[in-house]
């Protein structure tokens, strides 16, 4: 053979029971999530609660007996760490999947590379359009309902509910702005009377949002990060104007935003809750929402198994991740390889339920996650829904509601879902 | 109109932050020559301090003391452990030092306090004032933070200007050698000046946190403005430390407010070179250079 | 202290005639209200040692700075070969052929001595960076005929052993001797002297003026200094300033016994014959 | 004389230096083929950063210009090459030399302006410059692909170097190990062309105006332009890291550049010894290998992940304080006093 | 008048590997001009950096009026009435003139002991060129400019024990003249203990009242400056004149 190789070479990630990272009673996964720096508040959450929950399910017996091994490292949030640790990981550590890797330039930097390694790339924590691109990355899947869709869903919500209403729009200056801004003009783009950005980083936002009221924003839809959803209203609180403001999901965490705000109360002067009748959107149940099954069971999970702290929405967040992953676990068959979990998903993981009010978008053409949303107000610690849960895909897709009745976790809190073929 | 009015006011309370912030950086210049890089880190760290106390139910005003005088400690504590054995060395290896202590310190926060967002209370309203019927971007807080600046610089003005103690602190940060031979007790000096820059550093962090959220790497884009406020000033005057972090809040507030909050960082480049190209040495130095 | 006593072989007069090599007309210099230099003239001749003398302040060094380009003069013309000079930038003097060593020593500490020299001579260098970064045989052929010349201007200056060391670890009167040869390594037409002795004790100072001497007629001197012994019997001719103003100018023994001068800089006991360090 | 000047200027210093570099190139080899997948991409980033840091040690050390800027260097660098590489068209090599001279030109801008600065004003200046230049990925989103950044498209191993590399090692070239020898191929080609730039008259001149600008300006050195070329050269290197950081993280992103980058390359120059170049080798290792060997150790002492991740900056910055503290003169600094402390003891003197 | 004599017993100094003081041994009466001579290197300027305590890890001792110096930090021994002006370039340059002054006053008035004798306006008087220059800064003096400012803040200090490295370095012939009869008449009137160390030694020994000459490091003699002037054999070895 070519300098003197033996002809016989046994390929490369496929084929064989035991797949990298996969031994007769471990499964090992890895991710990489900011734990240090700027955009570690809130993130570095996630992977706590992914770990509790994987530990729950090892506790239970696994999955095909198989105890999952999770290996999360820190990326600061800088695509050339993420670049470093996914080597890591996939090299060094030989997972057998990257699952709930963390940001859009951060995760965009190791795409090519384990998608070349034949790595599976499941579920990444961003709403990007980027890891549904299943003939070039066909090893990456998307989790959380994409930007636009959501843009779309709020979009719709404004021109049903708010039709006269002047809007304005405050996003963060990327690709969430940007796909959010699009879904939402799809539907109300006559309403919009300005879009102010800003930069992630900048913290003064006092300029953007005295322009929003100087165009005379009467609604506000925001596509940005929590930091900034508490800033916008302690700046708009500042200048006296009072819009009704729309939260993207990622922006929202009433919980987190809500408590927040409201501790501010505690130095002097302003009011409770800045944040109470605001609006946003959900996928998943939150913390607040204590007696809902699927909280019930988090609760449980973290109490078990969780660290310091307590349960919180991103903790949620990883939970739900972790449980969508056993699920594909379970239906990549008792020898899971990493081209069988990728099949796996791809044949059932449109009719996969869990956490999640909508099913997700997985077919052999589509690797996009989550198809919608609903609409909800803030109001005191909880939220109140405005509509039903609505359902769509990117582009000219239409609405629609989703009727099917969110189903409770199994008693025991594992997924049974059988192995595909 | 309106919006142009809270541009120049939001400009004008954040550019008091960076002034704040310059401030410390400058007294810790004039005193010792050494650009504090763990600046923003050490006032992180005795917010956390104030947030612990206050959280434990203790008024704003302990918090604020307590911080207050937590900076004055751990700046005295800073020079005599980690910076005694590099001043007067290589200017480098200060930096170096200082770098170390800001990743340090801020790891260290993380791990004691969690890197979690947290809520700073203000001690007065953060509703803006109402002027004939219109609300604009200014805010009890921020007659707060201008006047808390105003003082501070007039007493860096005061202390360097007028009194004996700020003429030694000078001497030895100029010569250590002379002014030991003119019997200042350099290293206290040295230690004075640490502890009285992480006294403002202190202030500032409080001021930046008030009615925001903190985390340990909240400091992080105060300190390059505020950086770049004190070398526009001219690192040598307290006024120009004022100066500088008013003319970059302002100007930031206004590219931000018309031209996109995206070009905010390279309009600070931008002002910073065009000054110092004309004035290489900030606006307000007084250099008559002999060089020969 | 015995200065050979080298007037016979003196060709000042004898080329009293001859164009000067460099002059300055007129050249006033101000700093805020004070005026440093005050409409001063003088004219360098070939292979002369002129000495400027003046009391502390008078603006021998600001003269200096002129004629280097450190200072622009407010009013004054430099003329050098007999070309008017404009614009002067201190980087072009060495190549035109003018050196000068500084009040204080100015060495290079991370350099070594030999390190230090060479930069003297960096003018005659002839490949540029394109070879030096490639190593370049032609590079190191250059480097070999810079560290000739270096070495040259070592030995003369007498401290060729010492090649290898830093400056910081040399003996005061060592480096004093490194920083002449430095300047005499750019085989400079026109060397200006600020203070050489100052610091210097008996013997190096004899050593000095002989060194100096020795150098007259190959090149012109501009020597500054305020030991009167060594200014008086090596210098051919002297200019005196007072505040800015050139109050005496002549050779040695005429400006010795010029009562302005006495007045002025020297002092009773000095004029005397009394010499100090 | 003649015996002198043979003395005290050895044998040609191209030799030297090329002979230098091929036996570390023979290292280089044996280390790469003996080490696993992960090594070697570890000594792939390890390349970049060293091949920034050697940059800098030419500006900060060798001229005393400091610069909290040179991220944003490696940003120009690393955007040129994304560019260049999007379409296929342009053959690697072709956009690393493109890369270099389009961040030297830049360097030229920069070092024009940054010539007549000194101590904390440069400081500021540079450390703007770190802060501002990413913000223009973001302000020409269409053209550099905003916070997202391009998508750099690595270089992969021409069959015939496999095949080579196979029968001379029986190992197989894998895309990241080809990385690795692509970034010290490239660290090991600066070197030699630095050493020989600082063994020689630049290396000199560049020492002299750093430490007397007076007397350097006095013997004919012209401070503005040897600044300038001091700049140019370092910028020229941080270009090429930024190319070869493109192609090894297959990403220019502007959160990729942040200021933190800009300050681990100079912590990296000064706590492996100002001024020298190994010294920002190693540097450069503490860089790459110092985190990851924190946090691993972290996670075996039982800490959670979240905290092991925080011990590695806690530990990071430590280590910068207690060397400066120990060893002012960095690692070198301290290898060199050990050297003469052997010598001395040996009694050779 | 304050008392203080300077005494110094079996110092060592080194640098590295130099022994620049080889147990130096000297005394230093008030009222007298103290002139220590040697050539180039012989350690006197670490003689006086020694005493002053700028010179860590010497050994051996230093008294002044009976109290022990030696290890003493710098500025308690500034404190104590020993005033160094150093070799070359003690002023602060950053600073004015009259800030640099203004340093040397007030350790004067720390010092308090002694009732004040020197005044700034004195100073000014004494060195006019200052006087027109004392709000600029001391980075713009010429180089003896900056030597009459060192003397100067030497005296505001008012010190016990003045130690003078080369006072006369930069200076025009008249202005040494001057400064050495300020000294000389500082001496007499206020019984100042003076060091005076000098490359010159005949004009140095024609003020001084006794002398000792060091050669690498070590005292090769002592006596009345008188006498050492006055003999041939040491003049030609070590004094060059
Ligand atoms: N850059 C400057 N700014 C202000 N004043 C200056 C400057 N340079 C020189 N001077 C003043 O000009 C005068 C002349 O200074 P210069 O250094 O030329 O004196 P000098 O004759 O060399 O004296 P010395 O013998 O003491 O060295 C001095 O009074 C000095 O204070
Ligand atoms: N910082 C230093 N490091 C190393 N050696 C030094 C240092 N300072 C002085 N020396 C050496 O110590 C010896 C004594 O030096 P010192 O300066 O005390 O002599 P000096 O008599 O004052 O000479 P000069 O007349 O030149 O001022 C000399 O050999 C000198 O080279
Ligand atoms: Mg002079
Ligand atoms: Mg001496």
């Amino acid at each position: 053979g070519a300098g003197g190789r033996p002809e016989d070479g046994e390929g490369g990630g496929g084929g064989g029971a035991s797949d990298v990272g996969v031994t007769a009673d471990t499964v090992k996964v890895g991710a990489h999530f900011p734990l240090t720096g700027v955009a570690a508040p809130g993130y570095s959450e996630i992977p706590t609660g992914a770990k509790a929950y994987f530990e729950y399910v090892n506790a239970n017996g696994g999955v095909h007996g198989r105890t999952i091994e999770y290996v999360f490292r820190d990326d600061a949030y800088n695509p050339t760490n993420t670049s470093q640790v996914t080597n890591e990981l996939v090299l060094q550590d030989e997972i057998f999947a990257m699952v709930g890797g963390l940001g859009t330039p951060t995760h965009s930097a190791v795409l090519d590379f384990l998608n070349g390694e034949g790595v599976p790339d499941l579920f990444v924590s961003s709403g990007s359009l980027l890891w549904d691109q299943p003939e070039q990355n066909p090893m990456t899947f998307g989790w959380q309902p994409d930007y636009e869709v959501e843009g779309k869903i709020i979009g719709q919500y404004v021109k049903q509910n708010m039709p006269d209403a002047k809007v304005g729009l405050f996003l963060q200056d990327d690709d969430f702005g940007e796909d959010g801004e699009k879904g939402a003009r799809a539907y109300i783009d006559d309403q919009i009377v300005a879009a102010e950005r800003y930069a992630p980083g900048n913290t003064d936002i006092g300029p953007q949002i005295a322009a929003l009221q100087a165009a005379g924003a009467e609604v506000i839809i925001g596509f940005n990060v929590p930091s900034y959803t508490a800033l916008s209203q302690l700046t708009a609180l500042r200048l006296n104007y009072k819009p009704q403001w729309i939260y993207s999901n990622v922006g929202s965490d009433p919980a987190l935003v809500g408590a927040l705000l409201s501790r501010f109360s505690e130095g002097k002067v302003t009011d409770a809750s800045l944040i109470d009748g605001a609006i946003t959107t959900e996928y998943l149940p939150g913390v607040e929402e204590s007696d809902d099954p699927w909280t019930r069971l988090w609760q449980k999970v973290w109490d078990a198994h969780g660290g310091e702290g307590k349960l919180t929405n991103y903790r949620i967040y990883g939970m739900s991740q972790a449980y969508t992953f056993v699920q594909a676990l379970q239906a990549a068959g008792p020898e899971p390889t990493r081209e069988g979990i990728v099949e796996a998903l791809e044949r059932v993981g449109g009719e996969l339920r869990g956490p999640a009010f909508v099913p997700y978008r997985y077919s052999a053409d589509s690797h996009a996650g989550l198809s919608g949303v609903k609409v909800v107000r803030i109001s005191g610690d909880g939220t109140k829904d405005l509509g039903p849960v609505q359902v769509t895909d990117n582009g000219d897709a239409d609405i629609t509601e989703h009727t099917e009745k969110h189903a409770p976790p199994p008693p025991d809190g594992i997924p049974d879902v059988q192995p595909v073929g | 109109m309106q919006q142009f009015l809270n541009v120049t006011l939001g400009g004008l309370a954040q550019g008091a932050i960076y002034a704040a912030f310059a401030l410390a950086l400058v007294l810790i210049w004039r005193a010792t020559r050494i650009i504090n890089f763990a600046q923003g880190a050490m006032a992180m760290f005795t917010t956390y301090l104030a947030l612990v106390l206050i959280e434990s139910g203790q008024s704003y005003w302990t918090g604020f003391a307590v911080a207050l005088a937590g900076g004055l400690v751990l700046g005295a504590l800073v020079e005599r452990v980690v910076m005694r054995p590099v001043e007067g060395g290589p200017e480098l290896n200060a930096v170096i030092v200082t770098l170390g202590l800001f990743v340090a310190l801020q790891a260290l926060a993380a791990i004691l306090f969690g890197a979690t967002f947290q809520s700073f209370p203000a001690p007065f309203g953060l509703r803006g004032f109402t002027v004939g019927g219109t609300t604009i971007a200014f805010t009890p807080f921020s007659v707060f933070v201008i006047g808390s600046v105003v003082v501070v610089m007039l007493g860096l003005v005061a202390l360097f200007r007028f009194t004996d103690l700020g003429l030694r602190m000078r001497a030895s940060a100029f010569s250590q050698e002379v002014a030991r031979l003119l019997g200042v007790r350099v290293g206290r000096m040295l230690t004075l000046g640490w502890a009285f820059a992480a006294v403002v550093g202190s202030l500032a962090g409080l001021l930046i946190a008030g009615g925001n959220l903190v985390h340990p790497a909240y400091m992080d884009a105060v300190i390059v403005y505020g950086f770049v406020a004190a070398v526009l000033g001219g690192l040598e005057s307290p006024a120009g430390a004022v100066a500088g972090g008013l003319i970059i809040g302002l100007a930031l507030s206004y590219v931000s407010g018309y031209l996109g909050s995206e070009l905010v960082t390279l309009a600070a480049l931008a002002i910073l070179v065009a000054v110092l190209l004309v004035r290489p040495h900030g606006l307000f130095s007084r250099v008559a250079e002999r060089r020969v | 202290m015995t200065v050979p006593d080298t007037s016979q072989t003196r060709l000042a007069e004898s080329r009293s005639g001859a164009a000067p090599l460099f002059s300055a007309t007129g050249v006033t210099v101000r700093f805020g209200g004070l005026t440093a230099l005050d409409d001063v003239t003088l004219d360098v001749l070939p292979g002369e040692v002129h000495g400027v003398i003046g009391p502390n302040g008078a603006g021998k060094t600001t003269l200096f700075n002129v004629c280097c380009g450190f200072v622009r003069p407010g009013a004054g013309t430099l003329t050098w070969r007999g070309q008017r000079l404009t614009g002067l930038r201190p980087h072009q003097l060495a190549g035109m052929g003018i050196a000068r060593t500084l009040q204080g020593l100015g060495l290079f500490g991370g350099l070594t001595v030999l390190e230090n020299v060479l930069t003297g001579a960096d003018r005659f260098r002839r490949t540029g960076f394109g070879s030096a970064l490639l190593a370049l045989p032609r590079a190191r052929a250059d480097e070999r005929a810079l560290t000739e010349r270096a070495l040259a201007a070592l030995t003369e200056a007498g401290v060729a052993e010492y090649a290898g060391r830093y400056p910081g670890s040399l003996p005061y009167p060592v480096r004093k001797r490194v920083a002449f040869a430095r300047a005499l390594a750019a085989d400079p037409e026109l060397l200006l002297l600020d203070e050489p002795a100052s610091g210097l004790g008996a013997a190096e100072l004899t050593e000095l003026g002989e060194l100096v001497r020795a150098l007259a007629g190959r090149m012109s001197v501009i020597l500054v200094d305020h030991h009167m012994d060594l200014v008086m019997t090596v210098c051919d001719r002297i200019t005196v300033l007072d505040f800015g103003r050139v109050v005496a100018q002549g050779p040695p023994a005429q400006v010795r016994d010029d009562p302005a001068v006495i007045d002025a800089y020297l002092g009773e006991e000095a004029s005397r014959g009394g010499d100090h360090g | 004389m003649r015996a002198l000047v043979h003395r005290v200027l050895p044998s040609s210093v191209l030799l030297r230096h090329v002979l230098a570099v091929l036996a570390a190139l023979v290292v280089v080899v044996l280390v790469l083929e003996t080490t696993s997948q992960f090594r070697n991409s570890q000594f792939a980033t390890m390349s970049y950063y060293a091949i920034a840091a050697v940059g800098l040690t030419v500006l900060t050390g060798l001229n005393g210009q400091i610069s909290l800027g040179h991220g944003a260097l490696m940003a120009v660098g690393a955007y040129t090459t994304a560019l260049l590489l999007a379409d296929g068209a342009v053959p690697f090599p072709l956009a690393m030399l493109a890369a270099t001279a389009v961040t030297a030109l830049v360097g030229v801008v920069v070092g024009a302006a940054a010539a007549r600065l000194h101590g904390p004003y440069l400081a500021g200046a540079t450390l703007a410059l770190a802060v501002g230049v990413p913000g223009l990925a973001i302000y020409f989103d269409g053209l550099l692909g905003g916070e997202q950044g391009l998508r750099v498209s690595s270089p992969r191993p021409p069959d015939w170097l496999d095949d080579a590399l196979y029968f001379l090692t029986a190992n197989d070239l894998t895309g990241a190990k080809y990385l690795a020898y692509l970034g010290w191929g490239t660290l090991l080609l600066v070197l030699l062309l630095l050493a020989n730039l600082m063994a020689g008259r630049y290396g000199r001149v560049w020492r002299a105006v750093r430490d007397d600008e007076v007397a350097a300006e006095l013997a004919g050195l012209r401070l503005g332009r040897l600044r300038v070329l001091a700049f140019v050269v370092s910028a020229a290197c941080a270009g090429l890291a930024g190319s070869v950081l493109a192609m090894v993280v297959r990403l220019a992103a502007p959160s990729g550049f942040t200021i933190v980058l800009s300050l681990s390359l100079l912590t990296a120059v000064v706590v492996g010894g100002l001024g020298s170049l190994t010294g920002a080798l190693l540097g450069s290792a503490l860089l790459v290998f110092l985190p990851p060997a924190v946090t691993n150790v972290g996670t075996s002492a039982g800490l959670t992940g979240v905290q092991a991740a925080q011990l590695a900056p806690f530990v990071y910055g430590v280590v910068l304080v207690v060397v400066m503290l120990v060893a002012p003169g960095g690692v070198m600094g301290l290898v060199r006093s050990w050297r003469r402390r052997g010598l001395r003891q040996g009694g050779s003197r | 008048m304050a008392e203080a004599e300077l005494e110094v017993r079996a110092l060592t100094a080194r640098y590295g590997a130099v022994t620049a003081l080889d147990t130096v041994s000297l005394r230093a009466r008030p009222g007298e001009i103290t002139a220590v001579l040697g050539a180039n290197g012989a350690g006197k300027t670490t003689l006086l950096r020694a005493v002053s305590g700028l010179v860590r890890g010497s050994d051996g001792s230093v008294l002044l009026g009976g109290r022990e110096l030696a290890g003493a930090p710098a500025e308690r021994i500034a404190r104590a009435g020993v005033a160094h002006v150093p070799e070359g370039r003690g002023v602060i340059t950053e600073l004015t003139v009259e800030e640099n002054l203004r340093l040397g006053e007030l350790l004067g008035t720390t010092r308090r002991k002694r009732r004040r004798v020197h005044r700034l306006d004195g100073v000014y008087e004494m060195f006019p060129a200052l006087g027109q220059r004392r709000r600029r800064e001391a980075n713009s003096l010429s180089g003896g400019e900056r030597q009459m400012l060192v003397i100067g803040r030497a005296l505001l200090s008012e010190p016990e024990v003045l130690l003078l490295d080369e006072p006369s370095l930069g200076l025009a012939p008249r202005v040494v003249a001057q400064i050495f009869t300020l000294i000389r008449e500082l001496v007499d009137r206020e019984g100042l203990t003076v060091l005076l160390v000098e490359q010159n030694a005949r004009s140095a020994l024609s003020i001084a009242d006794t002398g000792f000459v060091l050669n690498l490091g070590r005292v090769v003699a002592n006596d009345s400056a008188a006498a050492l002037a006055a003999d041939a054999e040491l003049r030609h070895s070590y004094l060059g004149f």
